[in-house]
């Protein structure tokens, strides 16, 4: 589709070219690598400062960004709108949920590696199908997908219905635990276990997904997104290229969906509504489309936003429902102000501001 | 066969439901080619306005009137406020900012209007008609449900096809600068195809909401099958957004009374993707595939 | 007529018209000259109103419209052949024609869609296609025709040459010329190609980075070898 | 349908000339009511200019969209280095060895001009998928190598310093040389340009005219252009289509003097029969003057 | 040890999280929002109100209960959220009435694991009592959807022997566990059975597959808007079966309310519309007006109410705040999680309340109310048909226990439970 995706505009041009580059010769990996240890390193620090509480939520919002980049990727790079990346992770979730289910589950990055994959064959179906379609025309199809998946598993009884299917999580091997406490001085209770899967889970996709960015596949998903006549007669396969964009997003949301089973413990229909498509959808814009960091700040809003404005409801003396209301209302507007004024998200925004700062100076 | 054709009557007003709501959604597209996410939670709260109305001891009509007319004023207020500085820009920040105001109206309403269900009048009776002494399970209601959308398929027709002021609408949502240059107010006919579609969005809101109950979310599901109604008929027409409307109420009426409600979301999805497979830009689309 | 009076016009820190001074007089031609990025096409564009000038005049018919928005001007009498593509793709050919006669009396509409058919036979043939699937030099003439279908007073064409055959350029530029002639209409034509335009102007101005740098008599600018050397290129 | 008929538009035989690169034969294209194309022969010798030209509509985009998929065409067959192409794709082109630019700029609005050019060199790149993903030395080797390549293409059209800049930002000349590199780094032995002049100033299309001359020495080239300077000047053969027939090939001297292009594409000498746009006086008086631009007055 | 961890501090339990010695926090998850909110969202009002009468009656044992209520929106995602929120941030001394099967699925194994009692859970699946080694910090409230199937089947294989029946059943496992205890009693009875998923409000195809089996008898398992829907839905395609809804989706009150406006002048009162349906009852609503229970209840809201009447839902509310604080009494003086479990098990089934039948609390099961009684509607009030039938999930056998009927309140509204042990 033809997006003119405008917040995702600045994204590539606006990124340090030369200086960087060429400090870490022409490779991008060991740059990523670096930041990727930065970033665990930042991630365990947070995770044994914080309550358990917090654990969960950093869990939470481990999943929906990974969920989130994955999106970036298929509509800020290659200009494709997914309004139903919620199906893909009920896939994941529920081929977690399945393969934890018997006596000798698999071992837990088998299971992680298992979702992502029955994941991926899924979109690589869908996506077949998608890249035929244009603008609102996938928009739709992906919204009859984001609501015909639950209603599949409501029709098999295999899948648990309504009421879904517990997850098991595996018993922490001794060895985790023994490590950690080696590590950390402290107890590794489930919620933190689930919360370090779900970053390292995490980091490892946003290695993968930079990568990919940075180099040649998402050179031509890009210049599939700007023109797609001209990119064809460059020598890109649109249908290919598509393809492997949208199949590259859901086998991230299939390992979301992985990562949630784990950190809510079931998996059921009304747990991939459509808002879950929508609301994903609407960080990756927020937070700054086509930018993996954007995808991060995105799914931290939509982990932290409405907890904090229900808990500012309830202090402000309203009643359960009312403040239950207020963090939808407050979402909603934030959605409306930050595309209102800052229409390139917020990644972007920062990014444009401290540019002219520096074309300033 | 009783059964036939009771699905089957019930597939046509629920079709007819559908066709109203994609009616609304390709007016807008016509006009600013935005899809309105929010076409339903503003056609919620007209149908709530009509409520309150006919609540206070006003006739079913009166409240029917201000919920149009309280969807027209919606529509322009929407898009003079919020809408316009997207207009013409990426279309993904239209798309987030109707999710946006979708929230935001839910949430709203709930606040306002409490979330516990309501029953919504009907005229024209909700009884099933009997002709003799078989019964027909199609009601009075059900019958101004059709009437009302074949007449609005038809004006929006006209509009389009044979009035300036349909031209000028076009122009404007095409390309913005060159209708300018033409002397097209391009700001006065966006706000007016905002404030028309959502004045056949109320309809639509007053229609499903007719004879039945209502709560802030209960147009939510309309928003799928509506977008996929309008979709399957090419968005770009309402011809096509009316028999696509039809065609799936009719096939989701169908496979719920027949295969099971669970399966209806699947059918609209099989349905949707086997007539984009083969005609990408939906049933009413010109194929005028020019590329370079 | 139609006058501009230090006409100055930025793109942020980019300053592309800077005090731009010239009239174009009723009845002529007035070529506007200037190598790429001179500020040919900002300066239509600020004339007619799509561009915001930062300061300095735009008259017509000694009635300023520097303020007014871009919307009034075809009823003004102001008409606009954007740069390239300016052609509304998604709608017919026909409707396009419609909407340049919108300030003409609904009656004589038929009328005037079918006399631009006559100067233009591809778009009388073409009349209920798409404009999608017109090639370039057809869009080129379905934007021209749809200009003179507003009847302007004053016509500001951006490169109307542009993927047009040598034949039509002809076509076109004599058809001007006569209503130059006969309906006294006041042309601003800004041409890459110099020599032509020049050729049929009455007046040439060109601009460089911004700025008037020449005004005078289009035989004499032609004649002129050192400038054409240094601006025009020919 | 007929086969064309006056001797002009008799295919020439090249005797003892190198076979074509490419051929295109009896080929037919019809959208609904509109034949865009008539049984239209052409043939591309190696490291020739080929022209081609003719009235608006004429079919000349139209070809050049059968020659690269874009179009299927109803009737007629294509030969590539005495290959038959059947079901030709348009993606397929780069890594035949063809080449094309688009009759607008095609340019990637949100990539840099490098990243726009590395997009035409990837038909040289090596590694695949799995060394992107996983960022493997290979794969940014092989990155790096693009973009010399690409860096080499834009240096050749003088154009370098704009690297890393975004093409909406750059004058339109400097915007056509990257739409040009972007096609040239594919090093194709064939190159279609669709009126690669349009919008350019006198001096930037005389300079162009020279490039296109300097490319002979690695490729075929096919001009579709309406400049009549730029085309006479580079082109050594030319084929000129009138509502897609071919009613004359030859020389551009040969091509200049047929009363069919005159009459139906330059213009010149036409008169009154031009009166479709302009009255009998103005039309005298336009082919006068704009006489003097014809290509050979005055080179 | 190993990692080098001291070797003490096996576990632990902490047994004062959520409780001092003047508050105790307990939490509940409800939908406040989204499509399951009417109704449902009124439930944490009633409780809040009974609490708050309480606590303004000295609280219990000197504690005063705060009850915070988070929203779910009927998502178990949220529900996992909102119940570590309750759970490890707001530490709440237990789980108390959280709602909803899919939801509270997602949260059992947790407050398990985590040891925080579970107590009256919103929802009629048998899960949440049918085997306390699984759950042992689990206990239902209300009578499970099983043995409702079962005292609904067996009246209407004793009074209707001849009727074809037709299953309206919500597609999950309230619908299921219904349809398993109805078929125990009239599987060969039963000539059609169609599912509604609940949402898609478009209940006619239904309808018209029941209509096309000649049902004279329609069992419905399912909530109150789709009572109403149901209803109308029957009107428009001149469907004129009996009724038998079960006691989830029979709330006069409210069914009628909705119906009232398109009776079209036929009935008098909005009450009567539903005169004939049949259902069940197992705590007296808003319908048993000479019931000393409800005016109790409709004390405590007067006093204690937010805003709006009171409703079969917030009756629901107190209901289940009564029987907690009957818990936390039982409990003594000091209780602690543990403690509270222990006493429920050991006193639970003798506690007296609202509940027209006995509790089933013990070691062997956490389920709740024991029983029902079936009644016809009749201007908004259940008549009864039957003495209060009491039994037990599986093949036992339904028997009359009218015992727990007579309970009355305590004069002044609050109970008075003796230490368990
Ligand atoms: N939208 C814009 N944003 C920023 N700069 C612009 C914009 N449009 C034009 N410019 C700059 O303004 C200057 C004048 O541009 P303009 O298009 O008016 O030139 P022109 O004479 O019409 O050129 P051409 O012959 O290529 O059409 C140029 O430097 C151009 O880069
Ligand atoms: N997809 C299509 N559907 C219908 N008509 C088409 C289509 N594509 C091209 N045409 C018509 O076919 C004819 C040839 O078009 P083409 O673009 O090949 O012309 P051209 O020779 O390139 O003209 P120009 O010099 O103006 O670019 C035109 O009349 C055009 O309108
Ligand atoms: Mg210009
Ligand atoms: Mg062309």
């Amino acid at each position: 589709m033809p997006t003119t995706t405008e917040t995702a505009e600045k994204a590539h041009a606006a990124e340090p070219r030369g200086g960087l580059r060429r400090r870490w010769g022409n490779s991008v990996l060991p740059r990523h690598l670096t930041l990727a240890a930065l970033g665990l390193l930042a991630v365990t620090v947070v995770l044994e400062t914080t309550g358990s509480f917090a654990n969960s939520q950093l869990a939470s919002m481990a999943y929906l960004g990974i969920a989130a980049g994955g999106l970036t990727v298929l509509t800020g790079l290659n200009g494709q709108l997914s309004l139903g990346h919620g199906a893909f992770m009920a896939v994941g979730a529920y081929t977690t949920a399945l393969f934890l289910d018997g006596d000798n589950p698999l071992p837990l990055p088998g299971v992680l590696a298992a979702a992502t994959l029955v994941t991926l064959l899924v979109g690589a179906a869908v996506g077949v199908a998608a890249a035929r379609l244009h603008g609102p025309y996938i928009a739709g199809a992906t919204l009859a997908l984001a609501v015909a998946v639950p209603g599949v598993v409501l029709h098999f009884d295999r899948l648990g219905g309504e009421q879904g299917l517990g997850v098991r999580m595996p018993e922490t091997p001794a060895w985790v635990l023994d490590a950690a406490y080696f590590v950390t001085g402290s107890e590794l209770n489930p919620t933190k276990y689930v919360a370090y899967i779900g970053w390292a889970a995490l980091v490892v996709t946003y290695v993968l997904l930079a990568n990919l960015m940075r180099g040649r596949v998402g050179r031509t998903w890009r210049a599939v997104r700007d023109d797609e006549v001209a990119a064809e007669i460059a020598g890109v396969h649109l249908g290919r290229a598509r393809v492997l964009a949208f199949v590259v997003s859901t086998a991230c949301a299939g390992l979301a969906g992985a990562v949630m089973a784990m950190a809510v413990r079931i998996t059921a229909p009304s747990g991939f509504s459509l808002t879950l498509s929508l609301t994903l959808l609407s960080a990756v814009v927020l937070g700054g489309l086509g930018s993996l960091t954007g995808a991060l700040i995105g799914s931290a809003l939509l982990t932290f936003l409405p907890h904090l404005v229900t808990g500012v409801g309830v202090d402000a003396g309203l009643t359960d429902v009312r403040a239950a209301e207020l963090a939808p209302a407050v979402y909603g507007l934030t959605m409306i102000v930050v595309i209102l004024v800052a229409p390139a998200g917020i990644t972007g925004t920062v990014r444009n501001l401290w540019r002219r700062r520096r074309g300033a100076a | 066969m009783q059964q036939l054709l009771t699905t089957a009557l019930g597939g046509l007003t629920l079709g007819a439901v559908y066709a109203a709501f994609a009616l609304a959604l390709c007016l807008i597209w016509r006009s600013t080619r935005i899809v309105n996410f929010a076409q339903a939670p503003m056609a919620m709260i007209t149908t709530y306005i009509a409520l309150v109305i006919i609540d206070a001891g006003h006739s079913y009509w009166t409240g029917f009137a201000a919920a149009l007319i309280g969807g027209l004023l919606l529509g322009a207020v929407v898009e003079r406020v919020v809408v316009r500085p997207v207009e013409g820009k990426a279309e993904i920040n239209a798309v987030i900012l109707t999710l946006g105001l979708f929230i935001l109206i839910h949430a709203v309403a709930g606040i306002v209007f409490g979330s516990r269900y309501r029953s919504f009048p009907a005229p024209f009776g909700v009884r099933g008609l009997t002709v003799g002494d078989t019964s027909i399970a199609l009601t009075g209601f059900g019958v101004f449900t059709v009437v009302a959308v074949v007449v609005v398929m038809g004006l929006l027709v006209l509009l389009f096809r044979y009035t300036e002021v349909g031209l000028r609408m076009r122009a404007a949502a095409f390309n913005q600068e060159v209708a300018r240059i033409l002397g097209v107010k391009v700001g006065r006919m966006l706000t007016l195809g905002w404030a028309l579609a959502a004045l056949v969005g109320s309809l639509s809101g007053l229609l499903i909401a007719g004879g039945s109950l209502v709560h802030p979310a209960y147009m939510d599901s309309v928003v799928v099958y509506g977008f996929v109604a309008a979709v399957l008929g090419g968005l770009d027409s309402p011809v096509g957004s009316v028999i696509g409307g039809m065609l799936l109420g009719l096939s989701l009426s169908a496979v719920s009374g027949y295969l099971g409600s669970e399966l209806v979301p699947l059918a609209a999805l099989v349905i949707l993707m086997a007539v984009l497979l083969l005609r990408p830009g939906g049933l009413f689309s010109h194929h005028a595939e020019r590329r370079v | 007529m139609f006058e501009v009076r230090d006409l100055t016009t930025s793109y942020g820190p980019v300053r592309a018209l800077d005090g731009v001074s010239f009239t174009a007089r009723e009845g002529r031609v007035t070529a506007v000259l200037g190598a790429n990025g001179a500020g040919k096409t900002t300066l239509l564009r600020t004339a007619s109103g799509l561009v915001r000038p930062q300061r300095g005049q735009v008259l017509l018919e000694g009635r300023d419209i520097t303020r007014t928005p871009a919307e009034d001007m075809a009823r003004l009498g102001l008409a606009h052949v954007p740069e390239g593509r300016g052609v509304i793709t998604e709608l017919t050919v026909e409707e396009n024609l419609r909407l340049g006669g919108l300030h003409r009396p609904a009656r004589t509409r038929a009328a005037d869609v079918e006399r631009i058919c006559r100067l233009f036979p591809v778009l009388g043939e073409r009349h209920d296609a798409t404009a999608h699937v017109l090639s370039g030099g057809e869009r080129q003439m379905l934007v021209i025709g749809r200009a003179l279908m507003a009847a302007p007073k004053v016509l500001l064409l951006d490169e109307p040459s542009l993927g047009l055959a040598p034949r039509i350029v002809a076509q076109i530029f004599g058809l001007l010329r006569s209503l130059v002639a006969s309906d006294g209409l006041t042309v601003v034509l800004v041409e890459q190609n110099a020599r032509s335009a020049l050729s049929i102007a009455d007046v040439g101005v060109v601009l460089n980075l911004g700025k008037v740098v020449v005004q005078d008599d289009a035989a004499a600018l032609a004649a002129d070898e050192k400038l054409r050397h240094a601006y025009l290129g020919f | 349908m007929s086969p064309p008929t006056t001797a002009t538009t008799e295919r020439t035989d090249r005797e003892g000339g190198p076979p074509a690169v490419f051929s295109i034969t009896d080929v037919s294209v019809r959208f609904g009511g509109v034949q865009a194309l008539s049984a239209v022969s052409l043939d591309v010798a190696p490291r020739q200019v080929l022209g081609v030209i003719g009235p608006n509509g004429a079919g000349k985009t139209t070809l050049f969209n059968v020659a690269c998929g874009f179009v299927r065409p109803d009737t007629g067959r294509l030969l590539w280095k005495g290959e038959e192409l059947t079901g030709l794709r348009p993606h397929r082109l780069a890594s035949l060895g063809i080449g094309r630019t688009l009759q607008g700029l095609g340019l990637f609005d949100r990539m840099t001009v490098l990243e726009n050019v590395m997009v035409g060199a990837d038909r040289h790149a090596r590694t695949g998928f799995a060394s992107a993903l996983f960022g493997l030395g290979r794969g940014a080797r092989d990155d790096a190598a693009l973009a010399a390549r690409a860096r080499e293409a834009l240096a050749g059209l003088g154009v370098e310093r704009y690297a890393d800049r975004l093409p909406g930002s750059l004058p339109y000349p400097v915007r056509k040389r990257v739409a040009l590199a972007r096609a040239l780094v594919g090093e194709p032995e064939l190159l279609l340009l669709d009126e690669p002049a349009g919008g350019l100033a006198n001096d930037d299309m005389a300079e162009l005219g020279e490039l296109i001359r300097g490319l002979t020495d690695r490729m075929a080239v096919m001009l579709v252009e309406h400049h009549m300077d730029l085309v006479m000047s580079v082109c050594d053969d030319i084929t000129v289509l009138d509502f897609g027939r071919v009613i004359a090939r030859g020389g551009p001297d040969e091509v200049r003097r047929d009363p069919a292009v005159v009459a139906a594409y330059l213009g010149e000498e036409v008169g009154d029969d031009a009166g479709d746009v302009a009255g009998g006086e103005t039309g005298g008086e336009t082919g006068e003057e704009t006489g003097d631009r014809r290509p050979g007055a005055g080179e | 040890g190993a990692g080098g961890r001291p070797d003490d501090g096996e576990g632990k339990t902490t047994p004062d999280v959520g409780i001092t010695d003047d508050t105790i926090k307990i939490g509940g998850h409800f939908p406040l929002t989204g499509v399951a909110a009417p109704g449902y969202s009124e439930i944490p009002s009633g409780h809040k109100a009974y609490y708050d009468y309480v606590n303004a009656n000295g609280g219990v044992n000197g504690r005063k209960i705060e009850y915070v209520v988070k929203d779910d929106a009927y998502n178990p995602t949220n529900t996992s959220t909102v119940t570590n929120e309750l759970v490890l941030k707001e530490e709440i001394f237990g789980m108390v009435a959280g709602l909803g099967t899919p939801t509270h699925t997602a949260v059992v194994d947790f407050l398990n694991a985590e040891k925080v009692p579970d107590l009256m859970v919103s929802s009629g699946s048998l899960m949440w009592g049918d085997d306390p080694s699984k759950r042992p910090w689990t206990f239902g409230w209300q009578p499970d959807y099983m043995i409702e199937g079962k005292i609904i089947g067996q009246w209407v294989k004793d009074n209707m022997p001849d009727a074809k029946v037709g299953l309206f059943l919500q597609d999950d496992d309230f619908g299921r566990d219904g349809e398993a205890g109805a078929r125990k009693y009239i599987d060969g009875q039963i000539v059609e059975t169609v599912r509604y998923t609940p949402g898609n409000t478009d209940v006619a195809p239904q309808l018209a597959k029941l209509q096309a089996a000649d049902v004279d008898l329609v069992l419905g398992f399912n909530v109150p808007s789709y009572t109403a829907l149901s209803q109308l839905t029957a009107m428009k395609i001149n469907f004129k079966p009996k009724w038998f809804y079960s006691n989830v989706g029979s709330d006069p009150a409210l069914v009628g309310s909705l119906l009232a406006r398109f009776s079209e002048g036929k009935v008098k009162s909005s009450a009567a519309l539903l005169d004939g349906v049949l259902t069940t009852e197992y705590i007296p609503g808003v319908d048993a007006t000479d019931s000393e229970w409800l005016k109790l209840w409709q004390k405590v809201w007067d006093a204690h109410g937010a805003e709006g009447e009171l409703t079969n839902y917030r009756i629901y509310g107190m209901s289940q705040a009564y029987t907690f604080v009957q818990a936390l009494q039982a409990a003594g003086d000091d209780p602690s999680r543990e403690g509270v479990v222990d006493a429920l098990e050991k006193v639970g089934a003798t506690l007296e309340g609202p509940g027209l039948a006995p509790f089933r609390y013990s070691e062997e099961s956490h389920l709740g109310i024991s029983g029902m009684e079936v009644v016809r509607l009749k201007d908004g009030k259940g008549e009864s048909l039957t003495p209060v039938l009491v039994t037990d999930i599986g093949d036992a056998p339904i028997t009359e226990d009218d015992s727990a009927a007579k309970d009355v309140p305590p004069a002044n509204g609050i109970p008075d439970v003796k230490p368990a042990s």
